[in-house]
């Protein structure tokens, strides 16, 4: 009730909401990239269980890709925060 | 998603109004953020086929824009095809 | 406490959840329509950037038949209130 | 999804398991309305395959039905066994 | 405030948020079996609206194999508290 | 994900931030959570084929393993990128 003392409770809700969305579309970010990149980059048979040199050199150049694509369509949107 | 439902909860006072009405700001918040994350994915995947490389090449670049530009327009149209069946705006075949 | 004074704490709960639920069963409704309309409907190649005219149409199409199964299924599901 | 996780909160006063016994009540209501908007998208999707019409004809109305009468009955199996297998219950090959 | 009456508000909603992801993460388990059980087994013609003696035992072994890789994974993962 | 967006909060008093922190210590047990179903699906899917029996033969077995450490090496890598990545710590082509 006290407007000196920092925020009132809803604008604390809100700002614990924000980083909340924000958080929650980082992890979401991270969770497609790392499924698209296998799906682009993983030998599905399965003969190993380590990545090979050409596996890891497609992880490194998806996650590179994915990346610019990212801002890529952040700027078509015409967002002006970085978009991660 | 609008704010109609909010006539719902006129027994309601002032401040839980307030509250529902961020909440609603923060469900718009999120879902255009995940809109966001699937048009990346979406856009990606259709055009990024080939990594030899670790930038974009001037025909992905192109891809991507076209996707995006062309995903955002689908998107609007969904929009406005739903809002008028949601009104019951139906029109003959 | 105050039973007088309209809800309590627990039932004004109840109704931000229950608005929350609903809000969010509509927008998935939406996003999922979005994207499967965009399966069937759009030109993959991405040779322009504008929607031509057989997309349009199918568009309009496929939302308009996509609400009818989600009515349909609603029906056999025998939930009496309107699912959109 | 069910109650019985109830039984590890008995620290909490009356009010926090009435509250508890609330949320448990909304995650169930999100989770038929995912179910419901995951069973529209399955059936749409493996049924509905022309768009040169805006109505449903009586081909695709069938499949529909079929559909969705279909999921649910699997869903049904489906949750049966996973509880079979929750409580222990496996049964030799 | 008072310390020996039980647990404090931070730590309820400590307890209320761990149920409601550990509920959150069965029903999703619960959905991602469903959805890919359906996919291995279910006809997609949809001839019928009834499951076949092929699809049921089908359904069965394919909920029980599922469950068995569940286990599998949560082993190699290192927890030690069953994962469902 | 990452604790540093606690330094936006500095006019926040303590008890916000500890309640902060526990909404992200949520949010990562909701995100391993996620991650490991996830996966059982993935390898599930990829490696489980047939259903004349009941149990996971040993070709199934192995396929599973290899694909949920497969999965984590990834997951590792495409984490560690990313976070270059954030930093602007991108190295030339």
């Amino acid at each position: 009730m006290a407007a000196k003392n920092g925020p009132t409770n809803l604008e604390k809700e809100q700002i614990f909401g924000m980083a909340e969305k924000e958080m929650e579309y980082r992890v979401e970010l991270f969770n497609k990239l790392t499924q698209t990149c296998f799906e682009k980059c993983i030998e599905k048979r399965y003969k190993e269980s380590e990545l090979n040199m050409g596996e890891n050199s497609c992880i490194d150049r998806c996650v590179s890709k994915y990346w610019q694509v990212t801002n890529l369509v952040g700027q078509l949107l015409g967002s002006n925060r970085p978009p991660m | 998603m609008d704010k109609s439902m909010l006539g719902d909860l006129d027994s309601l006072p002032e401040e839980d109004k307030i509250r529902m009405s961020a909440m609603i700001d923060q469900l718009q918040i999120r879902d255009s953020l995940r809109m966001y994350n699937s048009l990346v994915e979406r856009c990606f995947t259709d055009c990024v086929e080939t990594f030899r490389r670790k930038t974009l090449d001037k025909q992905e670049e192109t891809c991507v824009r076209r996707c995006a530009e062309k995903f955002l327009k689908h998107s609007m149209r969904v929009g406005m095809r739903f809002a008028e069946l949601n009104q019951g705006a139906a029109t003959p075949d």
